[in-house]
């Protein structure tokens, strides 16, 4: 009787494989992408309709919320559809399956922020095979995957900016540390060995960088490592903290510890998660993009790709909006724009 | 404390008791009358239902008809914390205390002594075990676990329970059975003077000499009915036996003679320390060889650890000439060795395997083909053996645990006897299968040996060490202490080296 | 049977109380023997560097172990059950984030409400559990893994990317997280009193011993009729309970809250337990055992920064110590059985 | 006879999967395409390759929780060895050796100490998930050549089924026949019903057991080497949380958790069940959140519902008169 039920099993399986085998020659579902094929260079108009889907890191993140929420404004704008969709833990694997998704559904521009640089490629590719645009923001894939890398700041602005931030406030002189998100979080180290070049300048000589370390953009992990940081190191004077998370957690735990006012903290961060601490007089400053506005610039470059305005060239340039007018820069990258520094005097002004 | 009973007041009388399981039919009338001050035997073979009975009493089983009433009125346990409080304690053969708790806890436990806001007064807790310690005479740490205490003990432990809740109605199931003399003589003190203090006593024993000696009256069961309740003294040994039986003792032996050959099976000073020790024996080629002693004398360790389950210190096992490697069960089956364990349910079967499988399984290997195993070579194979040995059975791909005890035990014979042993070992062989059965399973042990197979038999029953052996080994302690010839074997001699007397008297 | 039993005789020989003495020193010895290790790690750590006594630190060291702490004294309760649950970070995270919509709501409810409205959310979860357990006769490990993911399911989707940020908490709350008491930070309080009242339940109260019995052999609390499935429930409901009151604490001392909080901390948590020396398959541990667990895992954590151990190592020592004290426990039982036993082999 | 068929748990998953293909391809936009079965496949193959082997432990009464971090280590050393130098083809077998390793301390643990698999397993979870960190850190490998990353994702000529999915369901028969049609498999479910009457019927327990979890930590690390070679990209935490899809997928292909009970065909029935009805919602545009509550909803209802049925068939035995 088992064997029987045994062979009624694997029967029905072998249909199932041979059913999905036999779809093979009839590719139904897939439609081509609206305007894929309009001829490049031309400086018309964004189409109407386009399906755009933003796939951040992780739903659920509030960062990615923001920046999807300011995709969706754009999109709303030039009449598309407008959708987000993202796995609840932020792995690469499930990336890869929603890619797999979205170029099923035939989606005209997909707007992703890469949790891993390489693991995702090979879904971006068949993405883009199957018809669609694909915009990086925030993190990048290798540039030979994808068609357009919507860069929130230039690395180098990052890391000019945060060294002259912390330097300030720490005169000029004394031992710092950097407080990262992942070790393998591409742009993070990109702007961390940045920092690096921009200390050795001869007005940065008496800042020493002891250590970096690594909240894996987890609350409680960059809390502890804060908590860590300052028991390790007596004599340090400031943190730099170039993630939301991290700047986040640090200046929680400097607000409730000896440390307030004593040591310096900087960083990127978001104004909300920020304010108190700023009010509070923990943090005098931090800087950060405007996430919302570099969805929405992702969408709108995604639209002007889609809708042939562009190609993805050097030298190329596009409309965004109410940001202004863009040009692409080496690699089919398009740079957000320098990062606004907040203090107490202009933070209210903000809310996101 | 109820108010004095005379005799004739039962205070508690169980009446056409029936429980089933399945197709199983464990108890079909159950009766049973307890007066206050009395101690009441409850005999009957293995499988006559007694189990089921206490259990009932014990409120783990509800009967499925009859009525059970406590001082007369008639009374639904619903669970065993009813017949808790009805003042039913139940020590069971296997006492179920809990390993990790301490001795205190386990008597106490749900019913602890409380102080203000509902605390556990620990400190009362342990003065009343350390009285009722004293009240039964033994010393034991009220504050040691459980776990490690000796079966005698335990029971002890289980006494004092009943004790602390004044039980009225005190079962006792097999109680003697893992005892030494000395803890026999101490039990039956603690008994009598709970008789005294007015309490009944449900005491179940399968040997008649206690029985005798400390019952007044006595229930016989055959076959989950009640066979008659008499006062002891209007008795006989040879009524009882036969009321438990229902038929002539000398029908269940067929032993048939036969030519006796070579030692096939050789033991020679096996050794496990704290377990047996330096049993050595042989078993020739058609004999029938008794292994007697009281449970606990280490019997079963012995045949284990010669079939390889278990490991041993020292020693050797020879079968045909050749050393078996120590702790190789399959070494031991390769050379011809088969054991029927003495857990029939835990040891002997899968109990949620089909039937076929369970026939099978000793010879998976040489079934298959090219390694594959097909279920028609299996059913093929368990219908011929389950024919052989007359196995009732509906279907074979039904589990085994469908099947009656009787039938269980056919299965595990089959088992092993396709095997085509030289040496048969079998563990208490007819333990809980019907009295038909039994004669079956007796009938086709002589077979065995009529063909030249050396069969080593563990027994408790008395009567079937003496009707099936021609050879009576007795166990006592881990040791080997005496070797009876058939003739001269007889239920003194055996009783009396079991019991360590051998020799003395 | 009220009257007195004469005195039967054979009385057992005279027993060797040494043996027993020396079977529940063995016991004691495994939690001092954390206790021993949870000296070693602070020693060598403030011998590398001395601040990691200091107040600041101190005061850090007891917030790291706060929650760990309390989610493992709830843990214990189960598992002496013979009982796992898997989905404490998930109700953890449930009840840190309806701490925090509760306040966007009420922004001045009192801090007892959100304390009550956590446990409240705690024991509903807790019940699910202890239903699917007691009534469906599922095993505890497979329900609380689907609830694992229940859980969180259900958290994200009410969150829907929704961050709570520390300014939307009230202050008094917020003070609550970092407030101290003659030195001792007031959630950590919370800790201590959870604890003692759960050591004091376990020990002093009937169905507090019964738990034990009923993971030391199920079968045979059965047959003494203790109400099995009841207590198992019961110990599922406060394991509930303690989780979201871990997630109110969670809430105050991070102020900051996402649908994430707790997530797989319910691995920190089986490893504080089985290191405390609570027996994974029931009857025996404590929750002061447990809790020296929690303190240990925690501690290590925030020593291997100070220390400057590559924090990659900690999910790995966390994993040798597993193996190390289930190891050491199967030594202790057989040791202690042996003892025990050797006895009788002589005797009787 | 009949109504006993059809009430056992894998047919009935068998019959809720064909229901589910058959109802998405009606409601799901983009389901009845290769494409889709082409992309559901590769997701597939990690978890069915793993839940093989972890099927044949089940049913032995045991667990294995640490597969994932099996299969994340393997990922680790990969990348660690190519950083060295390493060729791939030396690669696969000292990463398969790995997992024989890690395997045998799952088994030395469990059959040579006594120790019970669950907690051992969810020790060597976090153990060998860490060792997984020191290894490789937080770092990324990721410039594994084309010739090799792309050769995995590789569908069979003239079809979107990739041929490694024929190479697990191969591998599935392989297991399926050893569990249901040789002498081993009668063995491991004797030993997962009672392993006390498995040893006294001659079969060496503790043997096979340590067996089982070599084979099962030799496969998750063959599952680590597809993983790291279809996301190109070797790091520690690949597979993160994997063991709980597997654990899932098996109980919910009607394998008891006891052990003693389920079959192969069921199990497959259930990964595919489980990633098939995943892949469709996410189709359907439902949300993260609620494809975590369905799995879990799976799971619970795979153990309640076995349960809930066989006390159905209790009940309606008793009420009929014997």
């Amino acid at each position: 009787m088992r064997a029987i039920r045994n062979g009624v099993s694997l029967l029905t399986l072998s249909a199932l494989l041979l059913t999905a085998a036999a779809c093979a020659s009839d590719d139904g579902g897939d439609t081509p992408a609206a305007g894929g094929d309009a001829s490049a260079g031309a400086s018309g108009e964004i189409k109407e309709g386009l399906s755009v889907a933003f796939l951040p890191k992780q739903v659920n993140n509030p960062y990615f919320t923001v920046s999807d929420n300011g995709g969706k404004a754009a999109v709303e704008e030039f009449k598309g559809e407008y959708k987000e969709v993202g796995p609840s833990e932020a792995s690469a694997s499930s990336q890869v399956s929603y890619l797999n998704t979205l170029t099923q559904q035939g989606s005209d521009v997909i707007a992703v922020s890469a949790n891993d640089p390489n693991a995702i490629c090979g879904a971006v590719k068949q993405a883009r095979q199957g018809g669609a645009k694909v915009v990086t923001f925030d993190s990048d894939t290798n540039k030979d995957c994808r068609d357009l890398f919507v860069n929130q700041v230039t690395a180098q602005g990052i890391a000019e900016n945060q060294v002259k931030l912390i330097s300030d406030q720490i005169g000029g002189a004394g031992k710092i540390a950097i407080l990262s998100a992942t070790a393998n979080a591409t742009n993070q180290n990109a702007w961390i060995e940045l920092m690096k070049t921009e200390l050795k300048k001869s007005e940065y000589s008496k800042i020493e960088l002891v250590t970096v370390a690594y909240g894996n953009d987890d609350d409680q992990k960059s809390f502890q490592e804060t908590q860590g940081l300052l028991s390790s190191y007596p004599d340090l004077k400031g943190i730099i903290s170039p993630t939301t998370v991290g700047v986040a957690a640090a200046a929680r735990y400097l607000s409730g510890s000896q440390y307030k006012g004593k040591v310096v903290l900087t960083g990127l961060g978001t104004p909300n998660q920020m304010r108190e601490f700023v009010k509070d007089g923990t943090v005098k400053n931090f800087a950060l993009w405007n996430p919302a506005d570099l969805g929405y610039l992702a969408a709108y470059a995604g639209a002007a790709l889609a809708s042939g305005i562009i190609t993805g060239k050097e030298g190329e340039k596009f409309t965004a909006g109410k940001l202004g007018e863009y040009t692409i820069g080496p690699d089919s990258v398009v740079v957000l724009g320098p990062p606004t520094v907040f203090d107490a005097s202009n933070i209210d002004q903000f809310d996101f | 404390m109820p108010e004095q009973t005379t005799n004739d007041t039962p205070v508690l009388t169980l009446a056409g008791a029936r429980k089933s399981f399945g197709a199983v039919h464990a108890l079909l009338d159950g009766r049973l009358e307890l007066r206050a001050g009395e101690v009441h035997g409850l005999v009957g073979e293995n499988g006559a239902g007694k189990s089921t009975l206490v259990k009932v009493l014990a409120g783990v089983h509800a009967p499925d008809e009859g009525v059970l009433a406590l001082g007369g009125q008639p009374t639904v346990l619903g669970g065993p914390a009813g017949a808790r409080a009805a003042g039913i304690a139940v020590i069971y053969q296997e006492p179920t205390l809990f390993p990790d708790l301490s001795v205190t806890e386990n008597i106490f436990m749900g019913r602890q002594p409380l102080r203000g806001l509902r605390r556990i007064d620990t400190a009362a807790m342990r003065r009343r075990t350390r009285e009722l310690f004293a009240q039964l005479g033994v010393q034991i740490d009220p504050d040691r676990p459980a776990r490690g205490l000796s079966i005698a003990d335990q029971q002890l432990v289980e006494i004092a329970k009943a004790l602390s809740f004044d039980a009225r109605v005190l079962v006792m199931d097999e109680p003697t059975a893992a005892l030494s003399g000395v803890e026999v003589e101490r039990l039956f003190a603690v008994v009598r003077s709970l008789r005294e203090s007015g309490a009944a006593i449900l005491f179940i024993s399968h040997r008649f000499d206690e029985v005798f000696a400390l019952c007044d009256r006595v229930t016989v069961m055959r076959d989950g009915r009640w066979v008659s309740t008499d006062p002891v003294a209007e008795l006989t040994v040879g009524q009882v036996v036969r009321r438990m039986v229902g038929r002539e003792v000398s029908q269940l032996y067929p032993r048939q003679d036969t030519q006796v050959g070579d030692a096939v099976l050789r033991v020679r000073g096996l050794t496990r320390a704290g377990v047996f020790d330096a049993v050595s024996f042989e078993v020739r080629a058609g004999e029938i060889v008794a292994l007697a002693g009281l449970v606990g004398a280490g019997r079963s360790e012995v045949v284990r650890a010669v079939f390889g389950v278990d490991r041993y210190d020292s020693g050797e096992v020879l079968v045909d000439g050749q050393r078996l490697p120590r702790g190789r069960l399959a070494a031991a089956m390769a050379a011809g060795v088969a054991l029927v364990p003495e857990d029939r349910r835990q040891q002997g079967l899968v109990m949620e395997l089909p039937i076929e499988r369970n026939v099978t399984l000793t010879r998976r290997w040489s079934l298959s083909r090219l390694g594959l195993l097909g279920p028609r070579v299996e059913r093929e194979d368990a219908h011929r053996w389950t024919r052989l040995l007359q196995v009732k059975v509906g279907h074979l791909s039904d589990p085994v645990s469908t099947l009656s005890g009787g039938n269980q035990q056919k299965v595990v014979l089959a088992k092993w006897l396709s095997t085509n042993p030289k040496v048969l070992i079998v563990d208490e062989p007819t333990r809980g299968i019907d009295v038909g059965t039994k004669a079956e399973v007796h009938r086709l042990m002589s077979q065995l040996a009529g063909e030249g197979v050396a069969v080593l038999m563990v027994s408790s029953e008395l009567p079937e060490v003496l009707g099936m052996a021609d050879r009576v080994l007795v166990m006592h302690e881990g040791r080997l202490v005496e070797e009876i010839a058939r003739d001269a074997a007889d239920e003194e001699s055996v009783m009396l080296a079991a019991t360590g007397q051998a020799g003395r008297s | 049977m009220t009257t007195a039993t004469k005195p039967a005789q054979g009385a057992s020989p005279p027993r060797a109380r040494g043996d027993v003495r020396g079977a529940r020193r063995l016991f004691v010895i495994r939690e001092l023997g954390i206790a021993l290790a949870l000296v070693l790690l602070v020693a060598v750590t403030t011998i590398s560097n001395s601040r990691f006594l200091s107040a600041q630190s101190r005061k850090d060291l007891m917030l790291g172990a706060t929650i760990l702490v309390v989610l493992a004294v709830g843990q214990t309760i189960v598992v002496i059950t013979r009982n796992v649950d898997l989905s404490v970070g998930s109700v953890l995270g449930l009840s840190a984030f309806a701490t925090g919509k509760l306040f966007l709501a009420m922004p001045d409810a009192p801090i007892v409400l959100a304390i009550l409205a956590g446990v409240g959310l705690g024991v509903l979860c807790g019940a699910v559990n202890g239903a699917l357990i007691a009534i469906a006769r599922v095993p505890a490990l497979v329900v609380t893994l689907g609830t694992l993911y229940v859980f969180r399911g259900l958290d994200y989707s009410w969150a829907a990317g929704q961050q709570i940020n520390a300014a939307d908490m009230p202050s008094g709350f917020k003070r609550m997280g970092t407030a101290v008491v003659l030195g001792v930070p007031v959630l950590a309080l919370f800790a201590v009193a959870v604890l003692l009242i759960a050591g004091f339940y376990l020990r002093s109260y009937r169905s507090g011993r019964e738990m034990y019995a009923i993971g030391s052999d199920p079968d045979a609390a059965r047959l003494s009729g203790i109400p099995v499935g009841w207590r198992v429930f019961t110990a599922m409901t406060v394991s509930g309970a303690l989780a979201g009151l871990a997630g109110v604490l969670y809430a105050a001392r991070f102020g900051t809250l996402d649908a994430a909080a707790g997530t797989s901390i319910e691995l920190n948590v089986v490893a504080a337990v089985v290191v405390g020396g609570v027996a994974i398959f029931g009857g025996s541990g404590s929750v002061y055992g447990a809790a020296l667990g929690a303190v240990l895992l925690s501690t290590m954590g925030a020593a291997l920064p100070v220390l400057r151990i590559d924090p990659f190592w900690q999910q790995a020592v966390v994993g040798s110590l597993i193996l190390a004290a289930i190891g050491l426990d199967r030594a202790l039982t057989a040791r202690i059985a042996r003892r025990l036993r050797g006895r009788r082999a002589r005797g009787a | 006879m009949v109504r006993k068929r059809l009430g056992t748990w894998d047919v009935l998953v068998v019959a809720v999967l064909a229901l589910v293909v058959v109802a998405s391809s009606v409601l799901v936009d983009g389901f009845a395409t290769s494409r889709f079965w082409g992309f559901l496949l590769l997701d597939v193959i990690p978890i069915a390759l793993i839940a093989l082997p972890m099927t044949l432990v089940i049913i032995t009464g045991e667990i294995d929780l640490s597969v994932a971090s099996v299969l994340g280590l393997s990922s680790a050393v990969m990348g660690q060895l190519w950083l060295s130098g390493t060729p791939l083809p030396l690669i696969l077998p000292l990463v398969v050796l790995l997992g024989v390793a890690c395997g045998a301390v799952n088994g030395l643990f469990v059959t040579g100490f006594g120790l019970p698999s669950l907690a051992v397993t969810i020790g060597t979870l976090a153990l060998y998930r860490g060792l997984s960190y020191v290894v490789l850190g937080d770092r990324a490998v990721a410039d594994f050549p084309f010739s090799w990353t792309g050769t995995f994702i590789e569908p069979l000529p003239g079809t979107t089924v990739p041929w490694v999915a024929l190479v697990v369901l191969g591998l599935a028969v392989v297991f399926g026949v050893v569990l249901h049609a040789t002498p081993i498999g009668r063995a491991l479910f004797a030993m997962g019903n009672n392993d006390q009457a498995a040893t006294f019927s001659g079969i060496s327990v503790a043997k096979t057991k340590f067996w089982l979890f070599v084979v099962t930590g030799a496969v998750a690390s063959l599952a680590g080497f597809f993983w790291t070679m279809r996301y190109a990209s070797a790091r520690a935490d690949n597979g993160a949380g994997l063991e709980l899809a597997v654990v899932a997928a098996v109980l919910l292909g009607g394998v008891s958790i006891f052990g003693g009970r389920g079959t192969l065909g069921g199990v497959l029935a259930g990964v595919l069940l489980l990633i098939t009805l995943r892949n469709a919602l996410q189709l359907a545009d439902v949300p993260a959140d609620t494809l975590t509550v369905v799995t879990g909803t799976l799971l619970i209802i795979s153990v309640v519902g076995p349960n809930a049925a066989s006390m159905l068939r209790d009940r309606l035995r008793r009420r009929r008169p014997a």
